[in-house]
């Protein structure tokens, strides 16, 4: 008998229950309650007024009184990367209400449980969010005022800056902030002078990145989530999209409805594998041999695309000679587990329905060999003929909702805003950019260590504890930022522990920075400071869908509590750290970004110029075109566009008269020139059956023209429609086009800025707009890379993770060796797995991680969403039922999950035949109890989430990938025992 | 004992006579018995902005609510 | 017969929920016909939505509670069925015909009168602890019964009437009163039970009694008894022990749902506490007609405790036998100096 | 005339749990009280289904059957609603719910459960329409402003569809005819009654 929840033990602190469950037995009762409950003294009129319906104690309940003023706010949800519009209705300043927006083309209105209780963040009743600035002091959270807070991190922070140098910092930045919050922390670190400064792409898509823009061009999801409607097959390797990205499942089962075929491959029988027409289950860090399997059998069949690769894609030959070799299919078998036919169907629906995507998220990416398993994808696709076209490609998930445009332009530690690395060049463009002084830049850098790529988020700790002579910058990281970062999603919870103890300072800006604060008070008595920040619900700016769209969010309330904004905070910052100026580009009576009165009166810099500075400057992947005019003017009219095409038929903004016929919804980068051409954005990437300025595109040619005389250039007749250049050409620079005889196409003024550069670098955009305006691609037209020369292998290989159940296949297919000096840090591989050779015969149970529907990312604020707490109350651990019944666990038992490390975690056990008997599953949306205690003490007053639990990462093995240090946390060991 | 009985049936018709006291609040629903506190129809309200129904114009208001269902449909918002 | 094929599909279902079976594991594997039917028929659902239906099937839902895994519980239909049908109407019925025969009986024969003059020595009949307990025992029964029947009933007999309101009103206030007096009447009745069961242990002359019971009341011929009659004895054990057992075990079950029980539990358990308390006011009745009206002076017996001599030797005559020869000490011990006499009309 | 009913595509429904949370936030149901839930049968396994379940506003409402004190009353619409002034707490309706939809906000020691609440299809109860006591009792009504619930307005998947029926039969219609296969629908039956089965699963010709 239901009638009321009983709220689990831990589930919710006291003050929330009594809220929720106001009157129940659980307390003693009165006479007069008592009274009162039963009814007996009072009519039935009063009873009913009496009676405990607690709907409604909130101050903001609707009163739907004529006199309110109300408005609605159209905004971008802030769970995920699809991209959800959400209308919100706002009465007097306080959000009321959210509408669907049925008119968006990405979500039709549709939201899954995150998006549907997003309001939840603006509602100032009972909220869990950081309130006010907090010092630890003492080992208590104390309330400080804002300058307070300001003098003394400043202080602290020149400092230590005097002492050991710029390097000693290291700023993590957030996929949450929008792009030009994103944009604005890249540049405010390198205007303190280091690259120390990562987010969470690290730890998402890193290898992805890498590798697929070393496979093609960019590195990004190839098409949309709406284009899979124009797919004939699906491949869901390594996503769980029904749980991460539940929106984009629309148009999956849609096209699924229309005759698409959807399989998914992964070790757990996901929500999304419940809804394809075929699930395989293959073992956990075993991807390069699933995805080479495949290709064997298109190989062996003759299924190939032999046109396709002949004319688009270099390096075939030699993948197929490894291919056919190494990834026979009782070899595939013995190391996927997946029987030959199964590996045989797969690969005969994928080549019997093309086009057709390889869709991942973070299962293909997590590895020690990421960069090698998204390649391996990438080649499968590029075998199938699948990428360049509509319905076809590598349908990357990010995960954040801003991850791909912080990616694009945020805080990288090995590239400035668009992927211009940290090179001298690069500086040089951005510095011009910027309108910032040169040499004053460099000099705010220590000697050498402008160029060299930072440290990376899933290292920091290292970066902390490594011997210092081993560390390729001279101190150690003494001080660390964590602007919008949960750190219970990076691996080796244990370490991070200690790396926090030799903090000199922590500063945690967040609008939900429990977790953190929790670790470190657990860790020490002092030496942390609170900020908080305001979500992007209080701000307003652009936000990159994963499909590359760029969607405006009006600011629906002012920052609640004593929040800021984030640029806000790095204005202020900045003023007290002394590079201000350079942060909004003053210098010589100019000035780029003009700084507007925000909360309070105080000054920010004006979000829509920030966007206009990247427009001037972010040539290479095209946000250049993306104007803030234009992206409002989108949002505007989003009934205009197109579901399966995201174009405009026809259209004009009301307000502007912006026309809007041709533009693809969000302008999707690439979107070449100023924005003033319309070029109308790239709804798939290298797409030839498109004119370049209908989206259409080919290629990049980014690694030169030939490689040991074998041509790299895309072959005669594969370029993009319309293009007057019939072969493969390399990327455009001055004097490419003067050879080309276009240089008079450009005006006075655009020559003169164009003289001497390249199509990355013209502040003019003139060499892009001449280009485009002859029908050919900016960065040219090649083949794409099926084999690389820059990566540790050249054909992606199938190594065994570094903690394996299987030392026999450790041996086969070992790791890499072990390097010296990876992003300034040693990193190990082969000296791990050697050492942990046997150590499945201690912990003989696979252990991987993912997310749940209803919280994201490290959870904290999903977690102070009572509307989503409610549905998840204790973190678990799925078991097979074989695995649970060798160990005695029953379904809902607490269990010790211990791993490697020496860790143990308290879950619950979840008895599911959704695992193999050979893993375990424990999602990593936790926080807040350390190794079965839990950490409540250590949350500073009312801040803490009202679900808290063990996090999966408190417990995972070292482990990063070859190239971009990724952490492995999709493979690991572990063994389970009952609590 | 008869005491006992009348004081029984001067209950019950003081009961009964209060209920000559209550005011008429008849809304016939079909199939209900339900005679209590009336309800307000939907299409009795004043339509929000954009909204194209007129207050009191139960087909107008139909019209409309049948209009906004095919927001549910996506073929419908697909093949526009 | 359509009742009484939902009856018999009740009785079965009756069974299963008699046995509660665990709480089915985490997404219990079905059987595979789902699957089979997939490979053949991808969209067609048919034999998982006929699982469904199965009684007991809990599955996977992430909102906590007893039974939220349950997506179609048909024993509701089953349980409206029997409540809103037979327990309804023939609990009304039954009711309206005890009241009438009891009408029948008084206005034919009149009531069960002393056939000699009272003697004017009075004789304990009942402690003082006894008569509290059974006039707290009384009056919290008679306050369950008019609000369980205003709870079973109201809505076609007292509804109509009263207007919603003022029903409301009162049966927000009975139900509260229900489930307050509800455990008042429980205790009393332990209280009572204990001291009065040597006296209504079966005896032999108690069939005797049976035998001429409906003399008794249409001739007025008395049956020689014990310090209980075979009629009260059947009150005592099939009533105040049986019934106040069983309606108050399922009265208790229905009034903590705090403790989870299924709905299964509550449906079968209100309705072995409906027709408990029905049968149970149906025998009141007669209880209290004969402790009333029915019986000259019997009332006198319970609201004093005292008898007149010769009222206890024409109706428990082995019990005034047993007093005379001080066989058995009194009751409530001897007659005090300044007791009540027995008021006469 | 409108018959407003809820059907839900197990073919879509991926339990994201968002008709669960839109409900709460719309409404600001407290915690502890679900109107709307996700039930997912054979979860982990191949052919797992889910089904978001809520009070289907049958046509022969068994809570309407066996309330007490009548507190149920069915609109035009054949929207099944309550008055809370009238409801005692009994907690009957929930027994003869087919779909578990009467919630109490109280743990319900002797007897005490406080008013049921349930879903009302955006459609609130008998207060003055879109007024603060309306929504204080019985949420928001969306009906009363030309919406239909915001469940099935923001399902992730448009597997929950709410509205007329016969609108929300020929879309679900459309569908099963795209899939080419017959399909079935959960929960129709019961809350609806048979008679016409609103999506006839005509098995498409196959393709």
């Amino acid at each position: 008998m239901l009638l009321t929840r009983k709220a689990g033990s831990q589930a919710a602190p006291q003050r929330r229950l009594s809220r929720g469950l106001a009157g129940s037995m659980a307390k003693t009762i009165d006479r007069r309650a008592f009274l009162k409950r039963s009814g007996l003294t009072l009519g039935a009129g009063a009873v009913a007024a009496q009676l405990p319906f607690n709907m409604i104690e909130r101050a903001e309940a609707a009163n739907e009184k004529p006199a309110g003023k109300v408005e609605i706010k159209r905004t971008v949800c802030t769970h995920c990367s699809v991209g959800c519009a959400i209308d919100a209705v706002v009465q007097n300043g306080v959000w009321v209400r959210q509408e669907p927006v049925f008119d968006s083309p990405l979500n039709l209105g549709a939201h899954c449980a995150k998006g549907a209780s997003i309001r939840e963040h603006g509602i100032t009743h009972d909220s869990h969010r950081l309130k006010e600035p907090m010092k630890l002091e003492g080992g208590k959270w104390k309330t400080i005022s804002w300058d307070q807070a300001y003098s003394e991190i400043s202080d602290k922070l020149l400092k230590i800056k005097k002492e050991s140098g710029p390097d000693a910092l290291f700023v993590v930045g957030s996929s949450k902030h929008n792009n030009e919050q994103s944009y604005l922390l890249c540049k405010w670190v390198r205007l303190w002078g280091t690259n120390n400064t990562d987010h969470q792409a690290r730890i998402c898509h890193s290898t992805t990145v890498a590798g697929i823009a070393n496979t093609w061009g960019y590195g990004a999801m190839t098409n949309s989530y709406n284009d899979e409607q124009n797919s004939k097959c699906l491949l869901f390797f390594g996503s769980n999209a029904a749980e991460a990205h539940p929106v984009s499942m629309l148009h999956t089962l849609h096209a699924k409805e229309n005759g698409c075929k959807v399989i998914v491959a992964d070790p757990r029988f996901t929500r999304t594998a419940a809804k394809a027409d075929k699930y395989v289950r293959a073992r956990s860090g075993t991807d390069v041999a699933f995805l080479f399997g495949l290709l064997y059998h298109i190989f062996n069949n003759g299924w190939e695309d032999k046109e396709y690769i002949k004319a688009r894609v270099y390096g075939m030959d030699k993948v197929r000679e490894e291919v056919m070799a190494k990834y026979t299919p009782d070899k595939v078998q013995d190391v996927t587990g997946v029987p030959e036919q199964e590996m045989l169907e797969v690969a005969k629906t994928l080549a019997e329905n093309r086009p057709g995507f390889i869709i991942w998220a973070m299962g293909q990416t997590q590895h020690t060999n990421g960069n090698a398993v998204v390649r391996a994808s990438a080649v499968l696709m590029l075998a199938l003929g699948n990428v360049g076209r509509p319905g076809g490609g590598t349908n990357i998930y990010r995960g954040h909702d801003n991850v791909q445009g912080a990616t694009d332009i945020g805080p990288n530690p090995d590239s400035l805003p668009g992927y211009y690395g940290v090179a001298p060049g690069s500086f040089a463009h951005w510095a011009r950019v910027w309108n910032v002084d040169l040499k004053w830049l460099q000099s705010q850098f220590a000697p050498g260590q402008m160029t060299k790529p930072g440290i990376t988020v899933s290292r920091w700790i290292d970066a902390v504890l490594e011997k210092n002579e081993n560390i390729d910058q001279d101190p150690n990281i003494r001080a660390v930022v964590y602007w919008g970062h949960a750190p219970n999603s990076q691996s080796r919870g244990l370490e991070m522990l200690e790396a926090m103890k030799k903090l000199d300072l922590m500063v945690v800006i967040d609008p939900y920075p429990s977790a953190s604060a929790a670790m470190f008070a657990m860790a020490r008595k002092d030496g942390a400071y609170l900020l908080p920040a305001a979500t992007q619900l209080e701000t307003s700016g652009s936000v990159t869908a994963s499909n590359r769209s760029l969607q405006w969010r009006e600011q629906v309330i002012e920052p609640v509590f004593n929040s800021r904004t984030d640029q806000m905070i790095m204005y202020q910052l900045a003023q007290k750290l002394g590079f201000a100026d350079q942060l909004v580009g003053k210098k010589d009576g100019k000035q780029n970004i003009k700084l507007v009165k925000g909360k309070g009166g105080m000054e920010e810099p004006d979000i829509e110029d920030t966007l206009r500075e990247i427009n001037r400057g972010t040539w290479t992947i095209g946000y250049t075109g993306q104007s803030p005019e234009r992206l409002q003017a989108h949002m505007r009219n989003m009934h205009v566009f197109d579901v399966k095409t995201l174009r405009a038929k026809g259209g004009k903004d009301a307000k502007t008269g912006y026309d809007l016929t041709g533009d693809y919804f969000g302008l999707p980068w690439p979107c070449y020139g100023t924005a003033a051409i319309k070029h109308p954005g790239s709804p798939n990437l290298y797409d030839t059956t498109k004119h370049v300025m209908d989206g259409g595109g080919n290629f990049r040619a980014n690694f030169g023209v030939d490689k040991d005389g074998v041509n790299l250039l895309a072959e005669d007749g594969s370029h993009s429609k319309g293009a007057e250049i019939t072969t493969g050409y390399p990327e455009f620079d001055h004097v490419l086009v003067k050879k080309l005889g276009w240089w008079d196409d450009l005006t006075e003024d655009e020559k003169k800025e164009a003289e001497g550069k390249n199509w990355k670098t013209d502040l003019s955009g003139g060499i892009q707009r001449v280009v485009m305006k002859h029908g050919c691609h900016p960065f040219g037209n090649a083949k794409a890379r099926a084999v690389v020369w820059n990566f540790p292998d050249g054909v992606p290989l199938h190594r065994e993770p570094l903690y394996s159940p299987r030392p026999d296949l450790i041996d086969k297919w070992p790791t890499h060796d072990d390097v010296k000096n990876l992003w300034r840090l040693p990193t190990l591989f082969k000296t791990v797995q050697q050492k942990n050779r046997d150590a499945g015969k201690q912990f003989p149970l696979i252990l991987t991680s993912g997310r749940l529907v209803e919280y994201e990312g490290g959870g904290e604020e999903t977690r102070s969403n009572p509307w989503l707490a409610e549905l998840q109350q204790d973190n678990f651990v799925e078991i097979n039922p074989k695995a649970a019944a060798d160990r005695g666990i029953r379904d809902g038992e607490y269990v010790w999950v211990s791993t490697p490390t020496g860790a143990k975690l308290k879950v619950k056990a979840q008895v599911t035949e959704r695992v193999g008997a050979d893993t375990c599953f424990i999602p990593f949306h936790f926080s807040g109890w350390w190794q079965g205690q839990d950490m409540l003490p250590f949350y500073p007053d009312g801040a803490a989430p009202i679900v808290r639990g063990e996090a999966v990462n408190t417990a995972t093995t070292y482990g990063y990938d070859r190239v971009t240090l990724m952490q492995e946390t999709k493979t690991t060991l572990c063994q389970v025992a009952k609590a | 004992m008869r005491r006992l009985v009348v004081c029984a049936a001067g209950l019950a018709l003081a009961v009964g006579l209060v209920a000559c006291g209550e005011s008429e609040q008849v809304v016939v629903y079909k199939q209900g018995k339900y005679s209590g506190k009336p309800d307000g129809k939907p299409w009795d309200n004043e339509p929000l902005a954009g909204a194209k129904w007129t207050k009191g114009d139960k087909v107008s208001w139909e019209a409309e609510i049948k209009q906004r269902n095919q927001s549910q449909n996506e073929y419908k918002r697909i093949d526009q | 017969m359509p009742k009484l094929i939902r009856l018999t599909r009740w009785a079965l279902a009756a069974l299963v929920f008699a046995f509660p079976a665990a709480a089915p594991a985490q997404g219990k594997p079905a059987d595979n016909t789902q699957a089979e039917r997939q490979q053949t028929q991808p969209y067609n659902n048919a034999p998982v939505w006929r699982e469904v239906r199965k009684e007991g099937q809990e599955y996977v839902t992430t909102v906590k509670g007893r039974e939220t895994g349950v997506l179609v519980q048909s024993a509701g239909e089953t349980w409206r069925q029997i409540r809103n049908g037979p327990v309804t109407v023939w609990g009304g019925f039954a009711i309206l015909i005890v009241v009438a025969v009891l009408a029948g009986i008084y206005f034919s024969f009149g009531p069960l009168k002393t056939h000699d003059k009272p003697t004017g020595r009075l004789m304990p009949r009942f402690t003082q602890f006894e008569r509290w307990a059974h006039w707290t025992s009384a009056i919290s029964f008679c306050v369950l019964a008019v609000s369980g029947l205003v709870m079973l009933f109201g809505k076609h007999v007292l509804l109509p009437v009263t207007g919603y309101t003022l029903f409301g009103w009162l049966a927000s206030l009975l139900k509260n009163l229900h489930n307050f007096v509800g455990p008042v009447f429980l205790l009393s009745v332990i209280v009572m039970v204990p001291n009065l069961v040597r006296d209504n242990l079966p005896k032999s002359y108690d069939f005797n009694w049976f035998a001429k019971a409906w003399a008794m009341f249409a001739r007025n011929e008395h049956v020689p008894s014990g310090r209980f009659n075979g009629g009260e004895k059947a009150w005592f054990w099939g009533c105040v022990v049986g019934l106040t057992l069983l309606s108050a075990v399922t009265g208790l079950i229905l009034l903590f749902p705090n403790f989870d029980q299924t709905r299964a539990t509550m449906q079968l358990t209100w309705i072995f506490h409906a027709i408990s308390a029905l049968l149970f006011m149906l025998v009141a009745l007669g209880h209290i007609y004969v402790g009333t009206i029915g019986v000259e002076d019997a009332y006198q017996a319970m609201r004093s405790g005292y008898v007149d001599e010769t009222w206890a030797k024409e109706h428990h005559e082995y019990w005034y036998n047993e007093m005379k020869s001080g066989a058995r000490s009194a009751a409530g011990g001897a007659v005090p100096a300044g007791a009540p006499r027995a008021e006469r009309k | 005339m409108a018959r407003m009913k809820f059907l839900c595509d197990a073919e879509r429904c991926i339990e994201c749990n968002g008709c669960v949370t839109a409900c709460k936030s719309e409404h600001e149901v407290p915690w502890g009280v679900n109107r709307r839930r996700v039930v997912t049968i054979n979860d982990g396994v191949p052919g797992e289904k889910s089904i978001s379940v809520a009070c289907m506003h049958c046509s022969d409402a068994p809570c309407m059957a066996v309330c007490p004190v009548d507190c149920f009353y069915r609109t035009d619409d054949g929207v099944v609603l309550h008055d809370k002034d009238l409801c005692i707490g009994c907690g009957y309706c929930f027994y003869a719910c087919p779909f578990g939809a009467p919630q109490f906000p109280q743990a319900g020691a002797f007897g005490l459960r406080g008013k049921m609440d349930k879903c009302t299809f955006c459609n609130g109860g008998p207060e003055k329409d879109r007024s603060a006591e309306e929504f204080q009792k019985y949420g928001r009504n969306r009906l009363a402003e030309g919406k239909l619930p915001a469940c099935a307005e923001m399902c992730s998947t448009k597997a929950l569809l709410g509205g007329d029926g016969d609108v929300i039969a020929d879309i679900y219609r459309e569908r099963v005819f795209k899939r080419g296969k017959g399909s079935e629908v959960w929960g129709w039956g019961t809350a609806y009654g048979p008679g016409k089965p609103a999506a006839a699963p005509s098995p498409a010709p196959k393709s």
